[in-house]
């Protein structure tokens, strides 16, 4: 009838026509726009309202600088990175502390994070301990880093670790709650000690709350290395942007901060690499390997 | 009468740094002058410059300093009133240590409240002059306020800290005895004082009178040990947690006050001298503090009103 | 539901053809299995037809790709006339695993479908539908149970009851009764049959159970594994509506041997 | 046999001592402790590290008080704060920051989450942005906040909400990507429009996750609002705080400190409890519905 | 593997029980459902029992009881002398579900158990049993897949796989084979019953098909739902080894239509 009609129409070349009826997400127009030209055009409109605001003149240039004149700088602060000049070296430094900063915060997050997942003592005891000192201003605290820690990198990356720790705490425990009762009995059956039910079923099922939390300390470190240095005894990008700040020199500001928020991107972009290499299963599932 | 809503913007949070302005709206100097004044705290001079650049505040209380680096910068913005008319900073030393002068600090560290504030400026132009070099000579070391520097002297990182009057005294009466070992010759080196915009002058020239009258009026009120109860209850009024221990608000307050009493004070309350201008404007431009020297710079502040305020 | 009158009213569209699929083939890309290889469907409007063959055969990826769900790597599905490009509103599907919303009472899973369809309101309309559904299965008093508190033949069975709710003209029924004892099955397989003649459903069953296959079916497809494909389409031509105690006749029992037989040919 | 005879001995009393066999995680002894102990146990330990470190003297007063001071200046505050003092207003405004910060981190963050979990356009092209953005010291934007915004509670707001977006930001879209594969086939079939998938399974699914971004978000929230007192303005909690560190008054900086924690805890316990009714499938789940 | 031996090593331990269980009852708080209802069991030492009843009436209740992961409201399990108060290492239980780990490949899944209990070292030497079990249920080749990408009933397969490779003691299986096909059931029965006799271990299986009950086990226990209790044991009088052949044997008929209408008492 009409149904084979239709299909001898078709032929051998609707084959063609009908692998694109995997299944897949629907996608909105937005979706198909590709990558480079949707970031690229967000970035001009970003751009043009950030040049019409300037060009106002309702706002005071020490305040926020126009597009121009920020784009000078990071000219400016490129030929000083690349030159090897100071920029570089206070660079490096902030690294360094971001680099130690995350790595402690994963460590110790990680490992308070099990201690909340895994024990009430943990999540009902300690917990309000954690959430009670994470609410604290660091800020206060800076002269205590300083006193025991002095003015080098080593007080930075105590307050950056001290930032970025609590959301890797709270994504490691949410995830230790994730595996579902079945596959918990099953450990059960099998005999496995607490310590192999955590291992090797309650941390793999939670690896993307672990993630999530890990993307979170990953821009939290950046934060606090950053905050770390405005407090005091830096050499890094953070005292850079202060004694910019401090001559009014707002396209200096802005610029640095631009550089600076590379370092983060990077980061962020490191751990969803790593993410996505780790939690390879999720990801099949979500996308149908075709 | 209806009274017209003004705010004040202080670099810190602090009734007794800028007690003239508490005692007037205690005491109602300025609601005698029509104005209802609302005081603000930032974090230091040049968010006080952008406040008002802003127009979220019409005065402010910022050091000369950031006053020129914004003038550099284009922001017309006018040093008004002269408050710490002697010098507000103050290189000083832990009590038992042996350094006697400035030169004694040769090869050491020396501690700054903020990267470059007023007080590095104010450090950077006595060393120079004494012809010591930055990072020959000695270095500084940015550490922070209060307690940062309590830190940094008790584990000994720094051997002199430049720091504003009021911070050092804290310190001392905080059980941390510090030595002040600036020269005197550097008293004129003055310190915060009233700022405004250039453009609120030229819109509005009788409120800059009235908020002037009613600061001299409140300063005058402050300087008369009569009054020194009052004074420190205004004070209270105004940041309950600064004044609730009597003796450390009332001796912070003397130190704060004999800085604000001028050598010559038949020029008024409020006199700029220009000879003190140009001696900060060199000395910022020797410290690179300044990239180049401001070309017009009489018109980083003005006497205009000190004769009106003082009547 | 007269029976008779639903074969009548089932006549004159017989010879119409629903779906329609040839030579399909599936591949996997990852490890190129090849789960289909060249299979020819037709499927007749209100027709029942049964899919059987061994564990992996690709009967699970056959009826995904006549859903829609998955792309076929060659060869065409059409459905009703249109091309199969996605999924469609038309079709009913009970996969293998019966995928209760634990956020859900047993009920409000059931008319999940009606509400994403016609919105909330038409939802709670079909209320008494559901429960009657419910009765129907067997798990009256468990409308309003979270599903965590089913067994899993339970769970099956309230899966079943969503994909009927919607009442649609072509069923995909991937073991829709695996979970569930034999005279639950009996029961729910003579009320499927039901069903599909009421509303001249056409229904497409996956089964592992030969009995199963051959009373419900009017064309029953063997398939072979490695690579998945259609050996024989055995036509039943037992008359409807078909009767429990038809399983015991000579015509059932030998069309149960030589599928039977058909399977046997190959090795595990 | 020996069963049988072991069998009869329990007798009927026997049910009472298998009742205790149902499943559940195996507690350490950890766990056993009353929460109440475990809590006030863990407290006095801190307090007496806190006693010797102060009592040793290596560290100067100005930087850590004894306890004994700080519990002093409790009192102190506690009846300012129950006088309805200046401190009661300054808290009042405090929490009014947190409370306004939270609604609108809330929303803007669940909304850029949706943006960014549901289209590759918000993952590939918006979400860089953000993370830039948020890697972007704040303090540095402090002032075009009061630019804008004044000196009153909105710049606070704005900051407070600012660094808790991001947080939820990162958990709504990470649990957009939770839904697995069969429930997604199903809704396909079912018909349901990328909305309706989205509503009725990937937020129900993804809520866990959600949640994670927000606890995280409710402790950055406040934060946020005190660095937005420290920097400029405001007559709430941080401006105390920044008074008597000003003073170097301690006591009073770690009693403040303290009563704000309160403040944090108290909000963390509430979306705790939220979430304990909101995913309750999820708990049944783990606790066996028994 | 000797049969005949396999009867004669059985002969010594016959009478010793392993499993008790006495007046057994279970009602779930929330909703006051009674799953079980005085349950009395006795299991001896290699001995093979099925457990038969509708879907919802207990049965994996029951299952997880004795596994100690669910306890009783009432009653006394005792397993091999000792109550059980949790689970135990000697049993090997089967889930209704599969619930393999998607992190892991098939073989990393199958070894699981040997990998928990002796450790990675002890897992990777059965790696060479891994594969010999997964050859004996058709999924050779489907070593290093993970497991999205295998079929339902290769799933389930998996899964038995991975019960059997501790060679445990007593097994609990809940419908291990309901994804199956007819006749790798027919051989995986017959598998169990190899393996079962060799290793002496006492199976307890749940299961919806009569005749698979039959031809596995020593004794059927009929179980009737709301609430869920055993209402018969049947006592399987067939000589072992069985084989597939006695199904066309009177007996073995009459032992299914005798379990068929204990079941068929009740109304759906
Ligand atoms: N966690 C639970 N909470 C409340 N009720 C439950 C729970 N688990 C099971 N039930 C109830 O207990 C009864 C028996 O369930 P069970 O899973 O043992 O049935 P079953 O015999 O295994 O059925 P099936 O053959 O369908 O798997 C059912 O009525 C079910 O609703
Ligand atoms: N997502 C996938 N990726 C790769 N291979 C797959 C995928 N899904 C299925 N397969 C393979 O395709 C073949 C057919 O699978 P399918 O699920 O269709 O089998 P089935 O006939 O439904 O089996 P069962 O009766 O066990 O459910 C199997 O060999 C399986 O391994
Ligand atoms: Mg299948
Ligand atoms: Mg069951």
């Amino acid at each position: 009838m009409s149904a084979t009609d239709l299909n001898d129409g078709l032929g051998e070349g609707s084959a063609s026509t009908i692998v694109d009826t995997v299944w897949t997400e629907e996608t909105s127009w937005l979706d198909r726009v590709p990558r480079a030209v949707s970031m690229l055009a967000l970035f001009l409109a970003f751009l043009a309202v950030w040049q019409v605001v300037t060009m106002l003149g309702i706002i005071s240039p020490i305040i926020m600088p126009t597009p121009a004149e920020v784009g000078r700088d990071l000219v400016t602060v490129a030929l000083n990175l690349l030159a090897g000049d100071y920029m570089l070296g206070a660079m490096w430094i902030t690294a360094k502390e971001v680099f130690f900063g995350f790595a402690i915060a994963i460590t110790v997050g990680f490992s308070l994070g099990v201690l909340v997942g895994e024990t009430s003592f943990g999540e009902r005891a300690v917990m309000p301990y954690l959430v009670a000192i994470d609410t604290m201003p660091k800020i206060a605290f800076a002269p205590l880093f300083v006193a025991w820690l002095g003015f080098d990198i080593a007080s930075k990356v105590a307050l950056a670790a001290f930032i970025a720790t609590f959301p890797i705490i709270v994504g490691t425990a949410a995830g230790l709650h994730a595996a579902d009762t079945n596959a918990r009995m099953l450990f059960k059956t099998m005999g496995a000690s607490r310590w192999q039910t955590l291992v090797k079923l309650k941390l793999p099922t939670g690896l993307p709350h672990f993630f999530t939390g890990l993307k979170i300390g990953s821009v939290g470190v950046m934060a606090g290395a950053i905050t770390g240095e405005f407090l005091g005894g830096g050499k890094g990008f953070g005292e850079l942007i202060r004694v910019a700040a401090s001559m009014l020199d707002t396209p200096r500001v802005f610029s640095l901060i631009l550089y600076l928020s590379l370092i983060g991107l990077a980061l962020f972009a490191f751990v969803n690499w790593v993410q996505r290499h780790f939690v390879f299963w999720h990801k099949a599932r979500v996308a149908q390997s075709d | 009468q209806t009274l017209k809503d003004i705010t004040f913007v202080q670099p810190s949070p602090s009734s007794i740094n800028s007690f003239p302005i508490y005692v007037a709206i205690s005491e109602g100097f300025f609601k005698e002058e029509g104005l209802n004044v609302r005081v603000e705290s930032v974090n230091g001079s040049g968010p006080v410059i952008q406040a008002l650049a802003s127009g979220q505040a019409q005065f402010g209380r910022p050091g000369p300093g950031p006053v020129l680096n914004a003038r550099a910068r284009g922001v017309d913005v006018v040093f008004l009133y002269n408050m710490m008319v002697k010098s507000s900073f103050g290189i000083v030393v832990k009590d038992g240590d042996s350094f006697k002068s400035v030169p004694d600090l040769k090869g050491k560290v020396i501690g700054v409240g903020t990267a470059d504030g007023a007080e590095v400026s104010f450090a950077r132009g006595i060393l120079s002059s004494l012809g010591m070099q930055e990072n020959r000579d000695f270095t500084f070391l940015t550490v922070g306020d209060g307690g940062m520097a309590a830190a940094a002297f008790t584990r000994d990182d720094i051997s002199a800290y430049a720091a504003s009057t009021a911070d050092a005294a804290i310190l001392t009466y905080r059980g941390l005895k510090l030595r002040d070992i600036t020269p005197v010759e550097f008293l004129t080196y003055f310190g915060n004082g009233f700022a405004v915009m250039q453009s609120t002058i030229d819109k509005d020239p009788k409120l800059v009178e009235s908020f002037g009258r009613a600061v001299v009026r409140g300063q005058e009120f402050a300087a008369d040990p009569k009054n020194r109860d009052r004074v420190l209850a205004d004070l209270k009024a105004g940041m309950p947690q600064e004044n609730e221990d009597r003796d450390f608000a009332n001796a912070l307050f003397e130190q704060v006050l004999a800085k604000t009493i001028p050598l010559d004070a038949s020029k008024g309350w409020g006199y700029q001298d220009p000879a003190h201008w140009d001696r900060w404007h060199k000395s910022l431009v020797e410290t690179g503090s300044l990239k180049q020297p401001i070309p017009d710079l009489p018109k980083a502040y003005t006497n205009a009103f000190v004769e009106t305020w003082n009547k | 539901m007269n029976t008779a009158a639903a074969a009548l009213t089932k006549l004159p569209s017989h010879r119409d053809v629903v779906y329609e699929l040839r030579s399909v083939s599936k591949t996997f890309a990852l490890r190129r299995i090849q789960a289909l290889d060249k299979v020819d469907l037709r499927l007749e409007r209100g027709s029942f037809s049964s899919v059987i063959g061994s564990s992996g055969c690709g009967k699970s990826t056959l009826l995904k790709i006549m859903a829609g769900l998955q792309s076929p790597s060659s060869g065409s599905v059409v459905l009703a006339g249109t091309p199969v490009m996605g999924t469609r509103r038309d079709i009913g599907m009970m996969f293998q695993h019966a995928t209760l919303f634990p956020w859900r009472t047993t009920l409000e899973n059931i008319v999940l479908p009606i509400e994403i369809r016609d919105g909330k309101h038409a939802a709670r309309a079909k209320h008494e539908d559901a429960r009657r559904l419910l009765e129907l299965v067997g798990l009256k008093g468990f409308e309003n149970v979270y599903p965590n508190e089913l067994s899993g033949g339970m769970a099956q069975r309230a899966a079943i009851c969503r994909m009927l709710i919607t009442e649609p003209e072509v069923l995909l029924l991937d073991e829709p009764f695996s979970a569930l004892d034999e005279l639950s099955r009996d029961f729910m397989n003579m009320e499927l049959q039901r069903i599909c003649m009421a509303r001249e459903a056409t229904a497409f069953l996956v089964t592992h159970s030969i009995p199963e296959a051959v009373i419900l079916s009017d064309t029953v497809y063997v398939m072979r594994p490695r690579p998945g494909r259609v050996v024989e389409e055995v036509p039943i031509d037992l008359p409807r509506p078909r009767t429990l105690d038809m399983i015991t006749t000579p015509r059932f029992g030998a069309l149960v041997e030589h599928i039977r037989s058909r399977l046997d040919k190959e090795a595990l």
